[in-house]
C-alpha cells in the first residue's frame, strides 16, 4: 500500500514509528520536552490491544518496561534528562540480563531541571556511559520528524536482534517540531521478533553464548522457566563467581555488538573525498550543517559533511576511513553542548587534522551561518 | 502554565505601584492592577457585589460603599493583588 | 561499509518560503500555523516544517508560530530571513519586524497594529472583521489564514479549505468556511491595491 | 493579633517581582497568602525559615518568597529538607510540594518523613493532577477522571493523603481547601507550630486542565464547588455515611505528640559527650 | 487434599542445588516451604507463576524454584512485578521481597502498587535489618533497637507495615511469622488466590545480624519467641490494650474486593475494539 | 603533634579523612562494597557533634547531603556502582547549584548488581560523565589505605573551595584492604573552609560571576536569604531564559575548574624522560604497575609510569608534555574495567604512539605479571 | 550470608540422594544430610526428642519410634531437608 | 605544572614477606590475620598489607586472608609467591599450596591436615592443643600466631603480645596470653627439628 502522508510533531512520529515497530508496552512518566510520546501511547495502544501504564516515576518505568519485555512485548520509555539519569541503574539491569527495549530520550537543556523546553545535545556521552560498569549502548540520533519514524522502527528491530536496550536521542526542537512526513504501510516495514528457542526447555540456556551471539529468548509462561538476574550470570542465568565465566559474560555484552558494527553503524557522509574542512553533527543541527555546505559549496568551498545516525557504538574504522583523504586539514563537531562526541573524534582523527568544536548550550540551535563562519575561521 | 523556566525573571518596572480603579467614592481596597491577572475571583466571590470588571476582565470597585471588609477578596486573591486599606 | 553516501539533490535547497504568525496567546495562531502546515504538507505536497515557542514566551503574553516551505528538502528547520510575517499585536510586529528579509511581507492587524515602519505591508482589520462579519472573534485566524492564501499564493486555496473543514470543531464548520472566504476575498482585494 | 491585610507584601522577595507564574486564578497563589500569613502570625523570623520545594507549578511558590528557598529536584524536595532541618535543626523547615511531587515520584520519601518524625512541614498542594507538565492524572486522580495520558478515563484509584500520612507515621495532619482560607491559614500555623512531621493537604483548582479536561468550569466554578463539596471533620462524624458519599473532609485529622527525631539525634550527641 | 511433605522437592529447580545461601537457621528458608506448599494447593501451573524479587537476602529465594524467576534491582521488584503483569495479565505473579527492599529503598513502588490495585501477591519477609548488607537498621527495625548503622540504638521508628500497605489500597493484607508455619502457608495461598494487590508479612528471623546484635539470641530462640509475642488478631480484639503492649498481632488485617486494574484495563481494550 | 600510626581499612580511611576535613554531615544507605563508610560514621559523627543519617536510598541520600550543605555543613556519602546510578539526577543538581558536597563510590563490578564484593574499575567514564546536561566533575583516585586518608581530606577542600560536588573512587580492594597508615594530628592537615560573603545581604549574589570564579557562599540562616533552583539560573539564582545568562552559568560551572586544572590536576608520573613504554594506571591497579615497572627496569627495560590521581578532569596539556620524548613507542592503560580513560589516553596520545589497553573485568586484580607481559608484547 | 554473588553455583555433586542418619529402628522422616546447615531446629522443636545431633550438630533420629508425624520439623526446616516417609 | 615526579625509593621493593592464613570459617582466621598486621604496623613499624576475600569463598566453608610485609614501600598488595602459608584445613592446603613460593614454608594443623605433599612443612596440633591445652578450641588461631612467630621471626614477640592483649575480650586476656605463649613454644621446638 501507498504511504500516508502526514504533518507530525517529531514526538508524534516516536508513536508511529513503535506501533509500526510492534510495540505494545509503553511505561513511562511524563516529562517536558518528551510527554507527548506517553501521551500519544496513551491514546494508541490499547486500540492494539497494547498496555500503557503510568508509572509512579521513571525508575519504575525503565523496571516495567523490562518486565514486559521479559513477558514477551517489545516495549519502550520516554524522557529527557532527569528522567534518563534517573533510569540509568534500571538501564543497566537491561544490558546485563540481556532484555530488549528502548528509551527514547528527547534532550533539554541541563544539567539538572536546567531548561526544560530548550533544545539540547548534552546527554550524548551519558547515553554511552551513564549506568555504571562495562556495557557497550547503542544509541540513534534522527535528524527529520520522517527519519524519526524510521530510527524508531530501527531502534526496536535492534532492540529485538541484539537482545539490547537501544537509545533514540531526539532533541527538544525535533519533538516539537511538526513536519511532513510519509509513513509507510504496515505490510512495508520491515520487523524484526525476537528469535525464540527451538530446544526443549531442559537444554535452554537464556543467556547462550551462540557463535553468532544471538542467543535465542524464550518468555516467561512458555514453558522454559528461565532465570533472570542482574548478578553477573552463566549462561543459564545462575550468579556465577568464576572469573573465566564472567569475562564470558562480558565479553558477550560487547562483542555481540562490536562484531555487527557494520550493521548497527549508520553514518551519512558527502563530499569527504576531496573536502577541506569536514563537519561533523547529528540530530537537528546536522540540518543547519547541510544548509551551510550548501552555502560553502556555492561559495566554492570544498566541505564535507559527515552526519553519525547512529551515535553509539563508534564505528571507528568506517571514521578512519572517512578522515583518510590527503586533502582534509580539519574537522569541526557541531554540537548542541559543550563538547561531547568530538572526545570521540579527537580520539580518531589524525593528529595532522585540526578537530574544532563549534559549541552552542545557550538555549537556541546553531545556525547555518555560525558554521558557514567557523568553515571559514578553520580554512 | 507549562513546565519551563524563564518566566520568573520578568521584571515588572513599575511593581509595587497600586492602582486601584474605582469608579465612585469610597476606597476600602487597594488593588494593584499590574499583578491582576483578571481570574475574575474577588468579582465573582464578593458578597456585596463591590466589583465590576473593566474591559480586561479586571476588578473596578464600583460599590465601594458596600464593602463590609469580610476579607473574602483579598484572602482569594491568587496574586496577592488587593488589600485593604482598612485593616 | 555501513555508510550512506548522500546524494546531491536536485531541487534547489534555497528554495524556501519562511512564515512567521505572530501576536498573543489567545488568537489561535499555533493552530493557524498547524492548519497552514498540514494543508501544505497533505493537500499541496510542499515541504513544510512547523516550529513554535515552548516555555516562557509561550506563556500569557506572546504567541508565534513559523513556517518553512519548500518544494525541495528543507534542511534547516527555522527560519533565516522570513518571507512573511502576520503580526497580530503591536508588541509581535515590534519584536519581529527585523526577522524580514529584504523584500519580506508584512501582514499586519490594523486596528492592533498602529505603528508600521515598514512599507511593503499589508494591514486587515482582521479582529474586528471577524468579531463583526462572523460573530467569533477568535476566528480571526482564519480569515488571517485566507488573506495569506490569496496575497501569497504559498498555499492552495483548495489545501486551506480541505483542512479547515477537517479540523472545525463541530458545528462550526460553516462559520470557519465563511471566515476563510472572508479572508481570500480580502486578501485578492489588497493584493492588488498592493505596491509588489 | 489582628493581622493586616498587606503583611503578605511584606514577605515578599523585594528582587523577585510579581506577577508570578501561575495560570489566572490558579489556587497555588491562595496558598501562597495563607503560607504567609501563618508564619507572620507565628511570628517566625525570616531567617530562621527554610522553604524547600521539587518541581511542579506548586513547586514554584518558594521563589516569591523572602526566606531561605531551596527549589530541588522532582519528588525530593522532603529528602533535601531533611539534610537542611537536621544540619540546623533550629530552622523552620517547610515544604511545598505539588500532588505529583509529594506522592508520584516523591512518595517513598513523603512516608519516610513521615516514619522519622522529622519537625517539617508539608505543604501538599493537591490539584488532582500535574499542572506543570500539562494535565496527566496523578495519584490523587480519583478513578474515572481524565487526564491527558487517561484519555478514557483514570483506571487508576487515587491515594488518600491522610490516611497515608497516618499510617505512615506523621505526628498532625489536617486538610484544608483554596475556598476556605481562613482555616487554611489555622491548620497551616498549627503544623508549622507541630514538633514533629506534619502535612496540611491544601485542596486546590488546576481549572486549566483538571478543570478542562473533567468539564468542572473555570477556576471560580471550581473554587466555589469547594464549598459545596466539604464536609468538615467535626460534622461529619455525625452524619451517617450515605450523607458523606462523594465528600471531601476536611479539618485535622490527627494531632499527637511523638518524639522527634533531631531531638533524639540531638540527645544522643549530649549523651556522647557527657562521657 | 493432603499434601504431602515431599511435595516442596517438586517445586525446586532441578539445576539450581541446594544447599541454599541462607545462613543455617534462617527463616527465609522456611517461608520458601510455605510459599511452595501454598502454590502446589492451588494447583498452579509452573509455567503461570513469575517470581519476581529485588535485592537481599530475601530477594534469593526464586533461583532455587522451578518457575519464571526474575531476580530485579534492590526496591524495584514491585516496578518489575507490573510490567510481567500488564503484558501477561493470566500469569501469577509473587514478589518476594525484604522489609529493606520493599519498604526502605522500594517504599514507593509498594504503595503504588497498592493504590492501583493490580493483582500481584507481595511476600515481605520481615526481619527488620538489612541482612544481606550486614546488619544495618531497617523501616522495621523498632526504635531503640541496634544496626550496625545504629550503634547507639535506632533514633528512628518503624513502619507497621499492614497498616501502610491498607492505607495505600492494598486488597488483602496478612501477618504470620515463620513461627506459625501452617498459618503462613494458608495466608500466602488466599494472597495469592486473591484478585488485587496483596500482602503477607511473613514475620522472620536474622539472628545473624538483628539476633546478634541485640541478644536475642541464636535462631532456635529467635523462632521459638515467636510464638511468645504473638497474639492472633481475633483473639487480640477481646483483649484489653495493656494485654498488647509490645506484642505482634498475626492473621488477616484486611480482605476486600475491589476492581483490579488489569481488570480494568482489559475492559478498556475491549471497549475500543468494539467500536 | 606526631602522626598516629595505625592499621586501616580503606574504607576506615574514608571515615579519618573525612572527619580530618571537617565533615560533619553523612547521609548514606549501606551498599557493598562501601558499607563500612556509613558505619564509621555513624559511631563517630554523634561524638564530634556531626549528624549521621541513613536515608531511605541513595537519591535521597544525594538529596540530603545538598540540604544539610546548604544549611553550612561539610557534607558527605558514600556509595557503590548501583547507588552512584541512582545518585546522578542529584549529582547533577549539586554541579548546577554549585553545592560543595563529598560521593565516594567504592567501585564493585557490574553492570548493575553484577559483582558486589568483587573489584572493578568500571565507573571511570560514569563519574564524568553519568549525569545529564554540561558540566565538568573532578574525580580523585587514590592507591593506598594512607593516600586514601589524603585524598579525603583534598576532596571535602577541593569540593569546599570550587564549591561543587567531588567524586572519590575507591575500589573494592582498597576499600577492603588494611594497611599501615599514618594518620596526620589535626593541627597538621589543611582545611579549605568555604568562603563566606562580606558584603551586605541586599549585595549578595549566590551564583556570583566573580573574576576569580571562586564566589562565597552563605548559609541558610546566615541573613542572606538567597534562592538555589536547578533550572538553569541568573546570578542571583532565580530562573532564566536569557541566552547569554544561560551561556554564562554553563561556562562558569566548566571554567571555574578547568582554569584551575593546574591546582586540581594532580598527576604522578616516573621515568617518562626516556621511557620506551609508558604505563597509565590509577587506582589500586597503580600498585601493580608500579611493580612491575620494578621488575622491568631490573631487566633494563625502559619502562615510564603515569598515575593519574586525579582522574577527571584531564588536564591535556600535562599529557601532551609527558608524551612528548621522541623515545616513546608505546602506551599501555592498565584498567580494571573494558577500556575507559584509555579513550582520553587516545585522544592525547600522539599517532606515532602506540596506545593499548591491558583490560582487566573477570572480577580479580591485574598482576604484576601481566603488566610485564604485556611490556614486552608492545616493544 | 554477605552480600554476595557467585554462591549459587556451588553444584553439590550428590545432592537429592537422601542420607538419613537413624540410630535405631523405625524410619519415620528422611533427612537430606547434604542440605541440612546443622540449625539445630529440627533437634529443639520437635515435641517428642526424636532427634539427637550428631558430631556437626546435624539431627539424627535417635527415637523415630516416638515421631506422632506432627509435622513441625519439616515445615521449619529452613533447608527442606526433611521428608516425611508416612506424609 | 601539577605533576609529581615519584623519586626512586631507597628500599628494596622486592623485599616482601607475603603469608596467607587460610582454614575454613569460624577458626578465627581473619581476626588472626589482622592481629598479624596490626603487630607488624604499630608495633613492629613494618608496612603490611592485610587483604581477605569477601563474597563466595568468605561463607560457610572457606576462609582465608593474606598478609604482604615489607620495611619497603608495598607496591602490588596481593601475594605474588606465599612465603608462608598456614593452612588449618586439608580443603586449604589443597588448594593454597600452589601458592607458595619455592622454599616457603608450610605450617599446617597437624590433626585436621593429614595429606602434606611438601617436605618444607611444619605440622602442629593447633585445634587440639587449643581445646585441651587451653580450654578453648577458638582459640587455635592465637596459638597459630605464637608459632608463626617463632618459626619465621617476621613478627616480633612484643608486637604480637600488645595487640593479643589489646584485642581480647575482656575476661579472655590470660587465656589468649597463654595461647600465644603456647603458639611461641611449640614454635621454637618445632623450629630446631626443621629442615631449614
Ligand atoms: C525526574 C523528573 N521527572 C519528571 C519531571 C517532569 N515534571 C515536572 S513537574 C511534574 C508533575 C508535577 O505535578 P504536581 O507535583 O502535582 O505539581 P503541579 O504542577 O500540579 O502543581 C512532572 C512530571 C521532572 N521535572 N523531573
Ligand atoms: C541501589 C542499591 N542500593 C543498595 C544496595 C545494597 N543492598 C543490597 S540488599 C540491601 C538490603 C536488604 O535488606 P532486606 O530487603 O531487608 O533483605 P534481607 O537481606 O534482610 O533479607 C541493600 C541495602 C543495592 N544492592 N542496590
Ligand atoms: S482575584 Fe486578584 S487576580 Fe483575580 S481578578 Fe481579582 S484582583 Fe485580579
Ligand atoms: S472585603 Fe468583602 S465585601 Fe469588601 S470587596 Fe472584598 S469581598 Fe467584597
Ligand atoms: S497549570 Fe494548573 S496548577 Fe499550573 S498554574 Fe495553571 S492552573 Fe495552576
Ligand atoms: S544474614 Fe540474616 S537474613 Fe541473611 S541469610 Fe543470614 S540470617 Fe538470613
Ligand atoms: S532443621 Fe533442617 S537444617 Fe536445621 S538441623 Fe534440622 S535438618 Fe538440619
Ligand atoms: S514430625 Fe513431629 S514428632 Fe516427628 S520428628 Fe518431626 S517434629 Fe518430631
Ligand atoms: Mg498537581
Ligand atoms: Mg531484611
Amino acid at each position: 500500500m501507498a504511504p500516508t502522508i502526514r504533518l507530525l510533531q517529531g514526538n508524534e512520529a516516536v508513536v508511529e514509528g513503535a506501533l509500526l515497530g510492534g510495540v505494545r508496552f509503553f511505561a513511562g512518566y511524563p516529562i517536558t520536552p518528551s510527554t507527548e510520546v506517553a501521551e500519544g501511547m496513551a491514546r494508541r495502544l490499547p486500540k492494539y490491544g497494547g498496555k500503557f501504564i503510568q508509572m509512579e516515576d521513571e525508575i519504575a518505568s525503565m523496571a516495567a518496561i523490562i518486565g514486559a519485555s521479559c513477558a514477551g512485548s517489545k516495549s519502550m520509555t520516554a524522557t529527557s534528562g532527569p528522567g534518563f539519569s534517573l533510569m540509568q541503574e534500571n538501564l543497566g539491569y537491561a544490558f546485563i540480563a540481556e532484555t530488549p527495549c528502548v528509551v527514547v530520550n528527547v534532550q533539554r537543556g541541563g544539567p539538572s531541571t536546567g531548561l526544560p523546553t530548550k533544545v539540547s545535545q548534552s546527554d550524548t556521552m551519558q547515553a554511552r556511559w551513564g549506568t555504571h560498569g562495562d556495557y557497550v549502548a547503542i544509541a540513534l540520533a534522527p535528524q527529520s520528524v520522517e527519519e524519526t519514524v524510521h530510527l524508531t522502527i530501527k531502534a526496536v528491530n535492534l532492540a529485538e536482534e541484539y537482545r539490547t536496550p537501544v537509545i533514540l536521542l531526539l532533541d527538544e526542537v525535533l519533538g516539537h517540531m511538526r513536519e511532513k512526513v510519509s509513513i509507510p504501510d504496515e505490510a512495508d516495514v520491515n520487523i524484526f521478533n525476537r528469535v525464540k528457542p527451538d530446544v526443549p526447555a531442559h537444554w535452554y540456556k537464556h543467556f547462550e553464548i551462540t557463535p553468532s551471539l544471538k542467543s535465542p529468548m524464550a518468555s516467561f509462561g512458555e514453558g522454559y522457566r528461565f532465570h533472570v538476574t542482574g548478578l553477573t550470570h552463566n549462561e543459564e542465568g545462575f550468579p556465577t563467581a568464576e572469573p573465566k565465566k564472567i569475562q564470558a559474560k562480558l565479553d558477550k555484552l560487547r562483542n555481540k555488538i562490536m562484531r555487527y558494527v557494520d550493521d548497527i553503524c549508520e553514518v551519512e557522509h558527502d563530499g569527504m573525498e576531496d573536502a577541506h574542512v569536514a563537519v561533523v553533527s547529528y540530530g537537528s543541527v546536522a540540518r543547519a550543517t547541510r544548509q551551510a555546505v550548501m552555502m560553502a559549496r556555492q561559495k566554492r568551498m570544498k566541505v564535507g559533511q559527515i552526519r553519525p545516525i547512529t551515535i553509539w557504538p563508534t564505528h571507528d574504522e568506517l571514521y578512519h576511513k572517512l578522515f583518510e583523504s590527503k586533502a582534509l586539514e580539519a574537522i569541526i563537531v557541531a554540537e548542541l553542548n559543550m563538547g561531547q562526541l568530538i572526545t570521540e573524534i579527537q580520539r580518531l582523527a589524525p593528529r595532522n587534522v585540526k578537530v574544532v568544536g563549534l559549541n552552542r548550550y545557550d538555549s537556541e540551535l546553531i545556525t547555518p551561518q555560525q558554521i558557514l563562519d567557523k568553515i571559514r575561521e578553520v580554512r | 502554565m507549562s513546565e519551563s523556566s524563564g518566566d520568573v525573571e520578568q521584571v515588572t518596572p513599575e511593581t509595587g505601584q497600586p492602582e486601584t480603579k474605582a469608579r465612585n467614592g469610597r476606597m476600602p481596597l487597594t488593588i494593584y492592577l499590574h499583578w491582576c491577572k483578571a481570574c475574575g475571583i474577588c468579582i465573582n466571590f464578593c458578597p456585596h457585589q463591590v466589583f465590576t470588571a473593566d474591559r480586561d476582565g479586571k476588578p473596578i470597585i464600583a460599590q465601594g460603599e458596600k464593602c463590609t471588609q469580610c476579607a473574602i477578596c483579598w484572602l482569594h486573591c491568587p496574586d496577592l493583588a488587593i488589600v485593604s486599606n482598612e485593616k | 561499509m555501513p555508510t550512506k553516501k548522500k546524494s546531491e539533490e536536485h531541487k534547489d535547497p534555497f528554495d524556501r518560503f519562511e512564515i512567521r504568525l505572530s501576536g498573543s496567546g489567545g488568537q489561535g495562531l499555533v493552530l493557524g500555523g498547524v492548519m497552514l502546515a498540514e494543508a501544505l504538507a497533505t493537500v499541496d505536497g510542499k515541504n513544510v516544517v512547523q516550529t513554535q515557542s515552548y516555555g516562557p514566551e509561550a506563556r500569557g503574553g506572546a504567541s508565534r508560530t513559523d513556517l518553512v516551505v519548500s518544494s525541495a528538502e528543507i534542511y534547516y528547520p527555522k527560519p533565516m530571513g522570513l518571507d512573511l510575517l502576520l503580526a497580530m499585536t503591536q508588541e509581535s510586529c515590534d519584536l519581529y519586524l527585523d526577522a524580514l528579509k529584504e523584500g519580506g511581507l508584512l501582514v499586519y492587524d490594523s486596528h492592533l497594529v498602529t505603528q508600521v515602519p515598514y512599507s511593503n505591508a499589508v494591514g486587515v482589520d482582521f479582529t474586528q472583521l471577524a468579531r463583526h462579519e462572523i460573530g467569533i472573534p477568535i476566528m480571526a485566524n482564519v480569515i488571517a489564514l485566507g488573506a495569506i492564501c490569496a496575497l501569497t499564493g504559498v498555499v492552495s486555496e483548495k489545501g486551506l479549505r480541505q483542512v479547515v473543514q477537517r479540523r472545525a470543531p463541530r458545528g462550526t464548520e460553516e462559520k470557519n468556511m465563511a471566515a476563510l472566504d472572508l479572508g481570500l476575498k480580502i486578501g485578492k482585494q489588497s493584493k492588488q491595491g498592493m505596491k509588489v | 493579633m489582628l493581622q493586616k491585610s498587606s503583611v503578605i507584601h511584606e514577605y515578599l522577595r523585594p528582587k523577585k517581582q510579581f506577577p508570578n507564574v501561575w495560570c489566572p486564578g490558579c489556587g497555588i497563589g491562595i496558598v501562597m497568602g495563607s503560607l504567609v500569613r501563618a508564619i507572620a502570625k507565628l511570628e517566625l523570623q525570616r531567617d530562621d525559615v527554610t522553604l524547600v520545594s521539587g518541581i511542579g507549578c506548586s513547586s514554584r511558590l518558594p521563589v516569591y518568597l523572602d526566606f531561605n528557598t531551596l527549589h530541588t529536584t522532582h519528588g525530593r524536595a522532603l529528602a533535601f529538607a531533611t539534610g537542611v532541618k537536621l544540619a540546623k535543626p533550629q530552622m523552620n523547615v517547610i515544604v511545598i510540594t505539588g500532588d505529583g511531587d509529594a506522592l508520584a515520584i516523591g512518595g517513598n520519601h513523603f512516608i519516610h518523613a513521615a516514619r522519622r518524625n522529622i519537625n517539617i512541614t508539608t505543604i501538599l498542594i493537591n490539584n488532582q493532577i500535574y499542572g506543570m507538565t500539562g494535565g496527566q492524572f496523578s495519584p490523587t486522580t480519583p478513578s474515572d477522571c481524565y487526564g491527558t495520558t487517561a484519555p478514557y478515563g483514570n483506571k487508576e484509584n487515587n491515594f488518600d493523603i491522610p490516611k497515608l500520612a497516618m499510617a505512615a507515621g506523621a505526628s498532625y495532619v489536617a486538610r484544608g481547601t483554596v475556598y476556605h482560607v481562613a482555616q487554611l491559614d489555622k491548620l497551616i500555623a498549627e503544623a508549622i507550630a507541630k514538633r514533629g512531621f506534619s502535612v496540611v493537604e491544601a485542596f486546590s483548582n488546576c481549572h486549566t486542565y483538571f478543570g478542562r479536561l473533567n468539564r468542572q468550569g473555570d477556576s471560580v466554578k471550581m473554587i466555589e464547588d469547594m464549598k459545596k463539596n466539604v464536609i468538615p471533620l467535626k460534622a461529619a462524624e455525625k452524619l451517617p455515611p450515605d450523607k458523606l458519599e462523594g465528600k471531601m473532609l476536611t479539618g485535622v485529622f490527627t494531632d499527637v505528640d511523638r518524639e522527634e527525631y533531631c531531638d533524639r539525634y540531638e540527645q544522643l550527641i549530649a549523651s556522647l559527650r557527657e562521657k
